[in-house]
C-alpha cells in the first residue's frame, strides 16, 4: 500500500515543480544538495568517462587489429591500457552505479534525501575533480603507465621516474576519498532513513545490493589507501616499502592491492545485479523469486569477496597450501552467484514477459554474465589458471563480467529508470537496435579473446608477431569494437533525443512495484509529500485498500499527474543549496593533486598544496558551522 | 523537539557511572603493568607462552575499552555489528597475510 | 523521433530468433575449441600433452570445461526456452505471484556445490603434484628476467646464453626464476605452466618434456607487464634430443672460436647473405668480409625445423638508414668492439676485454636465430641497425644508440663522442657474426 | 537546533536528528561507527605491513636486536625505548578515562553536584581539556621517540623496519593530532557557551574516535614494542 499521494487540494498546472525544474541554471546544479540532482550529475559525468574510456579501448583495438602495427608507440599504448582500465573501473562503472545509488536509494526506501546531503555533494565534486586530474595527463602523453593494478616495482621511482605514476597514485587517493565519503553516507542512509515499515527484508533488491556494496567500499578502500600511501611515500620521501635494494617484497603491493581489488570487482558487479533484480520482476509481472536467498547470496558474495584475493596471484608462487585455500574459497563464490542466476531465471519462469529494452539488457546480463562466471571457475583452479592468467583469456573473462555484467545491468537500469529520472520515456525501437548491436559487438569483441588467450596471446602487449595463430581473432575483436561504438552512438542519440522529445512518462510507466514508482516523474524535490507506510515488499502490487495505484498509473498519461506542490507549500524542510562542499572538494583535490609538483618545483608545490589545504579547511569550517536547512 | 528524545535515548541508554569508568581504568592499568613487567621478566619473556599471553592480555584490554568506554556493551546492537564485523574481517586478513609472508609459506612455495 | 515502423514489423517477425546471439556464441566457442586441436595452425596453443605438467593441466581443463559447458547449456537453453514460452501474449493471464520455492533453491545451491567438489579434488591433487620438489637429477636452468630480454644459465654446464633456450627431451628441467629488475613472468604455452619472476624472491617451475617434442621450436613470452617493451620480451625454446643437447652444450661452453681458418658458412648459420638482404624492398645491407667463421663444432637447431611462428616478422623502422653494399671486417670489428662502450655491458668469452654483465652474453651470438628479445631475426640488416640505434628498434631499450649522430633518448641528445660510424658498425657486426 | 548555535563539529547539522529515523538512532553516530569499522582495515593494513617486514631489513638499526654497521663498525643498541613508550601508553590510557568522564559529565548535566569531587565529575571542560592535554603529552613522547631515533641513525628511509615503523606510528600520531584538534574545538564550545545535555552525541562521536585511537595503540604497543 502506498499512502504517498498528497491530498489533491492543488489545481493541476502545466508544469510540476520537480527537482530538475524549480531551480534552474548552472549555479543551481553546482550548489545542489539534492540527491536526485547529484545522481543526474553522476550519470552524465560517468557516461562521459565511459565514452572516453571506450575511445581509449578503440585505439588499443585499432593498434592490435593486425600484427606488427605501429599506430601508437609502445609507451602511448601502455598509457592507453592503463587509463582504459583505470577509467572504466574508477571513473565509469563505479560512478555509474553511484548515479543509481544517489537517485534510487532514497526513493526506494522512502526517504527525503540521503543522511548527509552536503557530504553527498562533496563526494560527487571530489569524483569529478579527481577524474579530471587523472584523465588530463593522457593529452600530454604523461598518463599513468603501470597498468590499472600498478604492480610494484614497475611503479617505483627507480623504474618509473616520470610524473605518470604520481598522477595515478594521487588521482586514486582523491577518488578513494569520494568513494569512502559516499560509502559512509549510504550505509547510514539505508540503516537510518527507511520509511516506516520498510524492514530490511522489505527493501528493494537494488537497495540491498547497494547496501552490501557500501560495506565493501568502506572496508576495501582503506587497504588501497595504505598501499598507495606507501607507494607515494616511496616516490616522494624515499621510504622503502617497495624498494628492492632494501629487501622489499613486491608481493606486499600485490596482496594489499588485491585485498582491495577483489572486493572492488563485487563493487562493480553487485549494483548491476540489483538493477537487474528490479527489472526482471517488473517485466515478468512476478515478484523476485527467492528474495531472501537473493539477499543472503549477495551478502555472502560480499563477505567471501574478502577471502579470495590471492586468486589473482596464483602465478606468483605462494605454495600449494595457499593456492588450495584460495582456490577453494574462490570456487565457493560460484555457489551464491549461481543461485542468483537460477533465481533470476525462475523469476521469469511462468511470468508474462514483456521485452522492453531494459528487459532485453537484463536477460542479456544473465546470459552474458554466466559466460564470465563460468570462465571464472576455469581459473579458480590454479594449475589451469597458470595457462590462462595474464593472457587474453583473462581479458575475455573480466570483460564478460564487467561489460556483459556491469555495463549490461547499468544499461538496463538507464532504460528502466530514465522515465523516472527525466520524466520522459526513451525510444524503444532505438533501444532495441542499441541492445542487439551491442550484444553482437560485445560477443564479437570479447568472445574471440577467449581463443586468442588460450592460443597463447599474452595481455598488455602493444604489438604481436605474425604467424602466431592470433590474427583472425584479433581482427574479429577489433571489428567487434567498431560495432560496440556504433551501438553506443545509437544509445547517445537515443539518450539526448529522448531527453528532449521523448513521450512523457507517468508515475509508473512500467507497472513496477516499488516505492519510487508511486511518486511523479521526475520526483518532486522532497520525494514523498508524506512518508509512506510500507507494509509489503511490493507496495504498488500488493494493494490492500482496493486502490490499484500501479494499474492506474500504468494506463494513465502524463496529464493525469496532478500538479505537485512545492516543498515550501508543504512545509517540508529541504537542505539548502550550498557552494561549500564544492569548494571543499576543490581544495582537497588541489591539495592532493598539487603534490605532483614536488618533483617539478618545490615552491610551486608548497604554494599549491598549502593553498588547496587552506581552501579545504576554510570551506570545511564554513560548511560545518552553517545549518543544513533553513530555520523552520 | 523530537531531536531531544532521539539524542537522549541514545546518550542515556543505561550508561555506567563514573565509578565504573574508574574501576575499568584501574583494571586496564594493572593489565598494562603486568604486560610491561612480563617484558622484563626473562623466564616469562623467553618462554613459549610469552607471545600468546601478551596477545591475550592486549585483546582483553582492547575488548574492555570497546565494551565499557565505547559503550558497546550498553548501546544498540547495531553499533556492535558495525564494529565487530569489520574487525573480524580485518583480523582474518591480517592473519592470512602473516601466513602468506611467513617462513612456512615461503619455504613451501619455493618447493625446494 | 522516428519510429521505424518497418523495423518494428521486422522485429516482431524476428522475435522467434531472440537469443540467437548466445547460440551463435556457443557455436563459435565449439568451433574455436575444435580448431585449437590443430597445433600446426595455432603454434602457441595451451592444450597439449607435451609434458607431464601440461598433461595434468589439460586433463583438469577438460573436466572444468565439461562441467562449465553443461551449466552453460542449461542456463542459455533455459533462458531461450523461458523467452519463447513465457513471452507476454494478448490473452496470457496475469502470473501467479510465486515468491520462491525452498526445495528448488536448496537444489541449485547443493548441485553446484557437488560439481565444485568434483572439480576441487583433482585441482588440489594437481596443485600438490605440480608444486612438489623437482627430482634431484633434473636439469637446472636459471632464468633471469631483464627489461626486456631473458638470460638463461645452465650451471651444470657453465653456459650463459640469452633469449634462446635449448632443452633436452625426456629429462626433467627445473627452472629457477629470478629477475634483476621489475616483475616478469616466464611462460612457454606449449610446455605448460607459468611462473612470475619476483624481485627478491626465487620461484621454481619444473616439467618433463616428452620425446615427441624433439626438434620442435617453440615460443616463450613474458606475461607480466614489465614496462615499455613488455610486448617485445619473448624467447625461443628449441627442443632437442639428449645427444644434440650435449653437443650444443659442449660448444656453447667453449669460448667463441674466432680468428681460426675461414670456413664455409654452416648450414645453420643465420647470417643472411648480403645479396639476399638487399633484395628486400627499401632495405639496404652490408656484405661481410673476413668473417673468419670456423666450422661449427657443436649442434645448432636446424633452420629448416624452425616453425614459421618462431621466425620474427618485425622489421626495423625505416628511420634507421644504413648505406648499401658496405663491407665489414671482423678483425677490425673486434678491435672496435673491444675499445667501445659495448664491453661495459656485454660479455664474450674469449675476449678478455668484454666482461660486462648488464646486457646479454654475446659469446655465441651468431648461433642464435633472433636478436633483442626474439623480436628481430638475426640478420645482418637487423644487427647493424640494432647496433646503430637500439632504442628506435625496441622502445625503452636500455642499450643506447651507438651510431654517430643518432638520437639517444637516454640523454635526450644525438650521439657524438664515442659514437660509431657506419663503417665501424659494419665491422663490429662482422665480428659478432663470426661468433658462432 | 537554533540558528545561533555555531558548532564546528563534523556534520553537526547534516544529520536529520529531528527527522524521522528508522532505528531511532542519530545518523551521525551510525556514520562514525561505520567510519571506525573502515579505520580497522586501515590500521590492519599498516600493522600487517610492519609485521610482514619485521626481521626482513637488510641493514640496521633494528627494533630489538643489537647491530654493528659493517662499514663504520659502529654498534647500535636495540632502538625501541620501552620505558618511554610504557609511559606514553599509560598516558593515552588515562586520556581515554578523561574522555569517557567528559562524556559522562555532559550527559549528566541534570545531576545535582555539591561536593568538590561531584563538581569535578561534572566539569566537562576540565575533562575535555585533560584528554587533549594527555593526547598532547602522548604526541610529545612520540616526537621525542622519533627525534631520538633519527639521532641514533634511524631515519625514515634507513631500512624496511624504519619505513614501516615511522609510517605506522606516524599515521597513529596523525589520528591523535586530529583527535586533539577535535577535543580542543569541543572544549572551546564548552567554555564559550557550555555543551548542553542534549549534545551528548557531539561529545560521544569524538569520544568514540578517541577510544578507537586508544585501542589501536593497545594493539600497536604489544605487537611492535613488547613482542620481539
Amino acid at each position: 500500500m502506498a499512502t504517498t499521494v498528497a491530498p489533491p487540494t492543488f489545481a493541476p498546472a502545466a508544469s510540476s515543480p520537480s527537482y530538475a525544474g524549480d531551480k534552474t541554471g548552472v549555479w543551481s546544479w553546482i550548489t545542489t544538495t539534492d540527491h536526485k540532482r547529484i545522481g543526474v550529475l553522476y550519470l552524465f559525468t560517468s557516461l562521459f568517462f565511459f565514452i572516453f574510456g571506450g575511445l581509449e579501448a578503440a585505439v588499443i583495438r585499432a593498434q592490435l587489429a593486425a600484427p606488427n602495427q605501429s599506430l601508437v608507440s609502445a609507451e602511448l599504448y601502455n598509457q592507453l591500457f592503463t587509463m582504459h582500465g583505470t577509467t572504466m573501473v574508477f571513473l565509469a562503472i563505479m560512478p555509474l552505479s553511484a548515479a543509481f545509488f544517489n537517485f534510487l536509494i532514497p526513493l526506494q526506501i522512502g526517504a527525503r534525501d540521503v543522511a548527509f546531503p552536503r557530504l553527498n555533494a562533496f563526494s560527487y565534486w571530489v569524483y569529478l575533480f579527481g577524474g579530471i586530474f587523472i584523465t588530463l595527463p593522457i593529452f600530454a602523453g604523461i598518463a599513468p603507465n603501470g597498468g590499472w593494478f600498478g604492480y610494484a616495482p614497475i611503479t617505483t621511482m627507480q623504474y618509473n621516474p616520470g610524473l605518470n605514476i604520481d598522477f595515478w597514485v594521487l588521482g586514486l587517493q582523491i577518488l578513494g576519498i569520494s568513494s569512502l565519503a559516499a560509502g559512509f553516507n549510504f550505509i547510514t542512509t539505508v540503516i537510518n532513513l527507511r520509511a516506516p515499515g520498510m524492514h530490511l527484508m522489505r527493501m528493494p533488491m537494488f537497495t540491498w545490493m547497494s547496501f552490501v556494496v557500501q560495506f565493501l567500499v568502506v572496508l576495501a578502500f582503506p587497504v588501497i589507501t595504505v598501499a598507495l600511501v606507501f607507494l607515494q611515500f616511496d616516490r616522494f620521501f624515499g621510504t622503502n616499502f617497495y624498494t628492492l635494494t632494501a629487501g622489499a617484497d613486491p608481493l606486499l603491493w600485490q596482496h594489499l592491492f588485491w585485498i582491495f581489488g577483489h572486493p572492488e570487482v563485487y563493487i562493480l558487479i553487485l549494483p548491476a545485479f540489483g538493477l537487474v533484480s528490479e527489472v526482471l520482476p517488473t517485466f515478468s509481472r512476478k515478484p523476485l523469486f527467492g528474495y531472501a536467498v537473493m539477499v543472503y547470496s549477495g551478502i555472502l558474495i560480499g563477505f567471501l569477496g574478502f577471502g579470495v584475493w590471492a586468486h589473482h596471484m596464483f602465478s606468483v608462487g605462494m605454495g600449494p597450501i595457499a593456492d588450495t585455500v584460495f582456490s577453494l574459497t574462490t570456487m565457493l563464490i560460484a555457489i551464491p552467484t549461481g543461485v542468483k542466476i537460477f533465481n533470476w531465471m525462475s523469476t521469469m519462469w511462468g511470468g508474462k514477459l514483456q521485452f522492453t529494452t531494459a528487459m532485453c539488457f537484463s536477460i542479456g546480463l544473465v546470459a552474458m554474465f554466466t559466460i564470465g562466471g563460468l570462465s571464472g571457475v576455469t581459473h579458480a583452479s590454479p594449475p589451469t589458471d597458470l595457462q590462462q592468467t595474464d593472457t587474453y583469456y583473462v581479458v575475455a573473462h573480466f570483460h564478460y563480467v564487467l561489460f556483459g555484467g556491469s555495463i549490461m545491468g547499468i544499461f538496463a537500469g538507464i532504460y528502466h529508470y530514465f522515465p523516472k529520472i527525466f520524466g520522459r520515456l526513451m525510444n524503444e525501437t532505438l533501444g532495441k537496435w542499441h541492445f542487439w548491436i551491442n550484444m553482437i559487438g560485445m560477443n564479437l569483441t570479447f568472445g574471440p579473446m577467449h581463443l586468442s588467450g588460450l592460443l597463447g596471446m599474452p595481455r598488455r602487449i602493444y604489438t604481436y608477431d605474425a604467424n602466431q595463430g592470433w590474427d583472425l581473432f584479433n581482427m574479429m575483436s577489433s571489428v567487434g569494437t567498431a560495432i560496440i561504438i556504433l551501438s553506443t552512438l545509437i544509445f547517445i542519440y537515443n539518450f539526448f533525443a529522448s531527453l528532449r522529445n521523448g513521450p512523457r512518462a507517468g508515475r509508473d510507466p512500467w507497472g513496477a512495484s516499488t516505492l519510487e514508482w508511486s511518486i511523479p516523474s521526475p520526483p518532486p524535490e522532497y520525494n514523498f509529500a508524506v512518508l509512506p507506510n510500507v507494509t509489503s515488499r511490493y507496495p504498488l502490487w500488493d494493494v490492500t485498500d482496493g486502490h490499484d495505484l500501479s494499474r492506474e498509473h500504468h494506463e494513465g498519461h502524463e496529464n493525469r499527474d496532478d500538479r505537485v506542490p512545492t516543498a515550501k507549500e508543504l512545509g517540508i524542510p529541504m537542505p539548502m543549496n550550498t557552494f561549500k562542499p564544492v569548494m571543499a572538494a576543490l581544495g582537497l583535490c588541489i591539495m592532493i593533486g598539487g603534490m605532483t609538483l614536488k618533483h617539478v618545483n618545490f615552491y610551486a608545490f608548497f604554494a599549491v598544496v598549502s593553498g588547496g589545504g587552506l581552501t579545504l579547511v576554510i570551506s570545511l569550517y564554513a560548511w560545518l558551522t552553517s545549518p543544513l536547512e533553513e530555520a523552520h | 523537539m523530537a531531536h531531544d528524545t532521539a539524542a537522549h535515548d541514545d546518550a542515556h541508554a543505561h550508561h555506567p557511572t563514573a565509578k565504573t569508568y574508574l574501576w575499568t581504568a584501574l583494571f586496564l592499568t594493572i593489565v598494562t603493568i603486568v604486560e610491561i613487567s612480563a617484558y622484563y621478566i626473562k623466564p616469562w619473556e623467553q618462554s613459549a607462552i610469552y607471545v600468546p599471553s601478551m596477545i591475550f592480555m592486549s585483546a582483553v584490554k582492547f575488548a574492555v575499552v570497546c565494551a565499557v568506554y565505547m559503550h558497546l556493551k550498553y548501546d544498540n546492537k547495531l553499533f556492535r555489528n558495525l564494529f565487530v564485523g569489520p574487525l573480524v574481517i580485518a583480523i582474518v586478513t591480517c592473519v592470512g597475510l602473516l601466513f602468506l609472508f611467513g617462513k612456512v609459506a615461503i619455504r613451501i612455495s619455493s618447493g625446494q | 523521433m522516428a519510429s521505424f515502423p518497418r523495423f518494428r514489423r521486422f522485429l516482431s517477425r524476428a522475435r522467434t530468433l531472440r537469443g540467437f546471439a548466445p547460440l551463435a556464441l556457443t557455436a563459435l566457442m565449439v568451433a574455436g575449441a575444435a580448431a585449437t586441436a590443430g597445433a600446426q595452425q595455432y603454434p602457441n596453443t595451451t592444450f597439449n600433452f607435451t609434458t607431464d605438467l601440461n598433461e595434468a593441466t589439460t586433463h583438469l581443463w577438460d573436466s572444468l570445461i565439461f562441467w562449465a559447458t553443461i551449466v552453460f547449456v542449461i542456463v542459455e537453453v533455459g533462458i531461450l526456452y523461458i523467452i519463447f514460452k513465457f513471452k507476454a501474449r494478448p490473452n496470457s493471464p496475469d502470473p501467479e505471484h510465486v515468491h520462491g520455492n525452498t526445495t528448488l533453491e536448496i537444489a541449485w545451491t547443493a548441485i553446484p556445490a557437488v560439481i565444485l567438489a568434483v572439480i576441487a579434488v583433482p585441482t588440489v591433487r594437481t596443485i600438490f603434484m605440480t608444486q612438489a620438489k623437482a627430482p634431484a637429477n633434473a636439469l637446472q636452468v636459471e632464468v633471469i628476467g631483464h627489461q626486456w630480454w631473458w638470460e638463461f644459465r645452465y650451471p651444470e654446464y657453465g653456459i650463459t646464453t640469452a633469449n634462446e633456450l635449448y632443452l633436452p627431451v625426456s629429462r626433467t628441467v627445473n627452472f629457477k626464476l629470478n629477475t634483476v629488475d621489475v616483475l616478469h613472468a616466464f611462460w612457454i604455452p606449449r610446455l605448460g605452466g607459468k611462473r612470475d619472476l619476483i624481485s627478491n624472491r626465487t620461484n621454481y617451475l619444473w616439467m618433463t618434456p616428452r620425446d615427441s617434442m624433439t626438434l620442435k621450436a617453440l615460443n616463450g613470452f613474458c606475461t607480466e607487464y614489465c614496462g615499455s617493451s613488455h610486448g617485445n620480451m619473448k624467447f625461443r625454446v628449441f627442443m632437442v634430443s639428449p645427444e644434440q643437447f650435449a653437443s650444443w652444450a659442449a660448444h656453447q661452453k667453449a669460448p667463441a672460436v674466432f680468428g681460426v681458418a675461414p670456413a664455409v658458412a654452416p648450414v645453420a648459420a643465420p647470417v643472411t647473405p648480403a645479396a639476399e638482404s638487399t633484395t628486400k624492398a627499401g632495405q639496404v645491407g652490408v656484405a661481410l668480409a673476413n668473417a673468419a667463421a670456423p666450422a661449427p663444432v657443436g649442434f645448432v637447431f636446424p633452420r629448416e625445423k624452425l616453425d614459421i611462428s618462431t621466425i620474427p616478422t618485425a622489421t626495423a623502422p625505416a628511420s634507421i638508414t644504413f648505406p648499401a653494399g658496405m663491407t665489414g671486417d671482423a678483425t677490425r670489428g673486434q678491435a672496435i668492439y673491444s675499445r667501445s662502450s659495448c664491453i661495459g655491458c656485454h660479455k664474450i668469452d674469449g675476449n678478455p676485454m668484454s666482461a660486462g654483465i648488464v646486457g646479454p652474453n654475446l659469446t655465441h651470438l651468431a648461433s642464435r636465430y633472433t636478436l633483442a628479445g626474439a623480436v628481430f631475426e638475426n640478420t645482418t640488416d637487423n644487427l647493424v641497425r640494432w647496433i646503430k640505434n637500439a632504442p628506435a628498434m625496441k622502445p625503452g631499450s636500455l642499450m643506447p644508440a651507438i651510431g654517430s649522430g643518432e638520437y639517444n633518448p637516454a640523454i635526450k641528445a644525438n650521439v657524438t663522442i664515442g659514437g660509431l660510424s657506419d663503417q665501424q658498425i659494419a665491422d663490429v657486426a662482422a665480428y659478432l657474426q663470426a661468433l658462432k | 537546533m537554533s540558528a545561533t548555535a555555531v558548532e564546528p563539529t563534523a556534520g553537526a547539522h547534516d544529520a536529520h536528528a529531528h527527522h524521522h529515523t528508522s532505528t531511532g538512532l542519530d545518523s551521525r553516530k551510525i556514520a562514525i561507527w561505520a567510519f571506525i569499522g573502515s579505520e580497522c582495515m586501515l590500521f590492519v593494513s599498516l600493522i600487517s605491513t610492519y609485521l610482514i617486514y619485521k626481521g626482513k631489513s637488510r641493514v640496521g638499526p633494528y627494533p630489538h636486536e643489537v647491530w654493528t654497521d659493517p662499514s663504520t663498525g659502529h654498534t647500535f643498541g636495540a632502538i625501541l625505548n620501552i620505558p618511554v613508550t610504557s609511559f606514553s601508553t599509560f598516558v593515552l590510557l588515562m586520556s581515554s578515562l578523561a574522555m569517557v568522564l567528559a562524556h559522562n559529565a555532559v550527559v549528566n548535566r541534570r545531576v545535582k553536584r555539591t561536593t568538590f569531587m561531584q563538581r569535578l565529575e561534572g566539569n566537562s571542560f576540565f575533562w575535555l581539556i585533560s584528554t587533549a592535554v594527555l593526547g598532547i603529552v602522548f604526541l610529545m613522547c612520540q616526537a621525542y621517540e622519533f627525534t631520538s631515533f633519527v639521532h641514533e641513525g634511524l631515519g625514515l628511509t634507513t631500512n624496511l623496519f624504519s619505513s614501516s615503523f615511522f609510517v605506522l606510528t606516524g599515521f597513529h600520531g596523525a589520528h591523535v593530532t586530529a583527535g586533539v584538534l577535535w577535543l580542543c574545538t569541543l572544549a572551546a564550545i564548552d567554555k564559550k557557551r557550555g555543551l548542553r545535555e542534549d549534545e551528548g552525541l557531539v561529545v560521544d562521536m569524538c569520544a568514540l574516535y578517541w577510544h578507537f585511537v586508544d585501542v589501536v595503540w593497545i594493539a600497536i604497543f604489544v605487537l611492535l614494542y613488547l613482542i620481539k
